[in-house]
């Protein structure tokens, strides 16, 4: 509930007429006029990121799925810029990350060329049509009830939101759920390779006690779970204390 | 269609059939004339599609200088089967096989519970009736209450496989089928106290 | 219609087209069993129905084994006829529609990490209104998630006898379009199910 309440608040910030980020990226890629299999993450990440900036100037609410991305772009962008290191491994993830990208791009630019050829099909009742009569030829008629699955679902739907209304609801408390934490996680890991402590991962512009609080319990149970997961490995220095973190390759 | 005269007589025809095919009301033969400007030559064209449909299912009818096709005597007097014509279905029906489906088994006095009233006789018994739900099992509570199910035709008519496939609450939700405009719900800001009772 | 098989050949092609032309929506092969009970012949009198009405101002049509008339191709341009109107969807909404019809069945947050955005309310509900789009099966994942798929009503409205004949599924599939295994992004659901085990 919490998480779709935030997702829809989120979306109601529209970025200049472009439906999330990969849409705002292919139109780039477009403007770019390059072959779409060719696409140059370096300057595309760049001209995303000029973008960004001139929206977060108007309206520094942008919506989190731009930022994420962003942030994925800026971390491309500054490894790509930096002295290649034979050792590392980690310019495979780079390529890995910027390849994964590049499908997004392709994949989502071919279904927009698909659905807006689908449209422009013949279409039932304006290029071709049915009989346009009804007749009713028997003398024997059996009712056919016209209720579709939409009709069904909608008042039901419409049945048992007002049963909830009648009924006493626990009331809506700030916590930072487990949930969030695992999004917050999983989102911050690309950025960090080494051991790091738990909690500095915690968003820093919580205020809220309560909500500090089980953002606290919620990490802790979130690294557990990514632990287990086999995602990330923890570790506790008995003299400091903390839980630390690392990223499993 | 201006160049209806280069317009070759099968296709014509074609246009005429069609015409009259997909159009909603008998169509009158003023409005044919933009397929053949020429009254006796749209005349000798009616009469042929008249005679091309003679030996079928359905003829063409000729209705106060209007055209349309009907099933031909012959064969509606055979189709001695029962037809179907669409009827709608009330709001309290359609609720109250929403909960069916989505409960089931259910009682009649859980149904009602969900409604916040009182059945009334005809509903369930039109359902009953349409075919959509059945009796299922007795509950083993005081006065063993009889429950309702949907039945194989409900699944057939929605297009469903079986009632798992009906979309879940949250799918509602997200789909903006359920609106959860839940007054119950305290402003966030009324938490402060209790924080700081903490 | 007890002793069908008296019936001779002719009329039971009578009775089918007869049939097919007077109900409103496609019919279905299992109701046409009533006039030829025997699944291969009946097989063969719509073959020949078919074949029959090849050159005529509309055709017999045969949508994922539901049978009607439409319009033949070659005169549909030609007609002046506004049989319905139809709603002009939103760019979300067209996005979507193409998605589930290529990717089906396709979950919501499949959908949502193709379009690299979250659905808004009422985008899946206005497919799902107008009858494009219906609930499929449910995937065997952790929570079970529901499906969309499309429906013989979207076939029928854009010319299609099934979802294979999509333009372009047969490069989608040879150029891995179709699959899931290459994202940026975690599906929201995983997150979910995570968090459910708890």
């Amino acid at each position: 509930m919490t998480q779709n309440f935030l997702k829809h608040n989120i979306l109601e910030l529209k970025l200049e007429g472009f439906e999330g980020p990969i849409d705002l990226l292919l139109s780039l890629v477009k403007d770019q006029k390059v072959d779409i299999l060719r696409i140059k993450i370096l300057p595309l990440a760049e001209q995303y990121l000029e973008f960004l900036k001139k929206i977060i100037k108007n309206d520094i609410e942008i919506a989190a799925e731009y930022l994420v991305v962003g942030s994925i772009l800026a971390f491309i962008k500054s490894r790509e810029l930096l002295p290649k290191d034979e050792n590392e491994n980690e310019n495979d993830e780079i390529d890995d990350l910027s390849e994964k990208l590049k499908f997004q791009i392709l994949k989502l630019a071919e279904f927009q060329k698909l659905s807006k050829n689908l449209l422009l099909r013949k279409q039932l009742g304006i290029d071709f049509f049915k009989r346009g009569e009804h007749e009713i030829f028997s003398k024997k008629i059996k009712y056919k009830y016209e209720v579709s699955l939409y009709d069904l679902t909608k008042s039901y739907a419409k049945a048992i939101s007002h049963e909830d209304n009648s009924k006493m609801t626990i009331a809506y408390s700030k916590l930072f759920t487990v949930e969030k934490a695992l999004t917050n996680l999983k989102n911050s890991l690309c950025f960090f390779k080494d051991w790091n402590y738990l909690f500095t991962f915690l968003p820093k512009e919580i205020k809220d006690t309560l909500e500090i609080k089980s953002a606290y319990a919620s990490h802790f149970v979130a690294s557990l779970e990514l632990a287990k997961e086999g995602h990330v490995s923890l570790k506790q220095n008995p003299k400091i204390n903390d839980l630390q973190m690392i990223k499993n390759d | 269609m201006n160049d209806n005269t280069k317009l070759d007589h099968n296709l014509k025809l074609k246009l005429l059939e069609a015409f009259i095919f997909a159009s909603p009301e008998p169509v009158k033969f003023n409005l044919l004339k933009q397929f053949e400007d020429n009254e006796d030559n749209l005349i000798k064209l009616l009469e042929e599609l008249d005679l091309k449909f003679q030996n079928f299912g359905f003829n063409l009818i000729n209705i106060n200088n209007t055209y349309c096709f009907r099933t031909s005597e012959e064969v509606s007097s055979l189709l001695n089967i029962e037809q179907e014509a669409s009827k709608q279905l009330s709001r309290a029906a359609t609720e109250t096989l929403g909960i069916i489906a989505y409960h089931q088994p259910i009682t009649r006095s859980q149904i009602e519970e969900i409604r916040g009233v009182s059945l009334s006789k005809g509903t369930l018994d039109i359902l009953f009736e349409i075919g959509w739900v059945k009796p299922g099992k007795r509950l083993e509570l005081p006065g063993r209450p009889s429950t309702w199910v949907t039945t194989n035709k409900f699944l057939d008519h929605f297009g469903l496989s079986n009632v798992n496939q009906l979309p879940g609450l949250d799918e509602l939700k997200e789909a903006g089928l359920l609106n959860f405009d839940n007054k119950v719900f305290k402003d966030p800001s009324e938490l402060t106290n209790l924080n700081n009772n903490d």
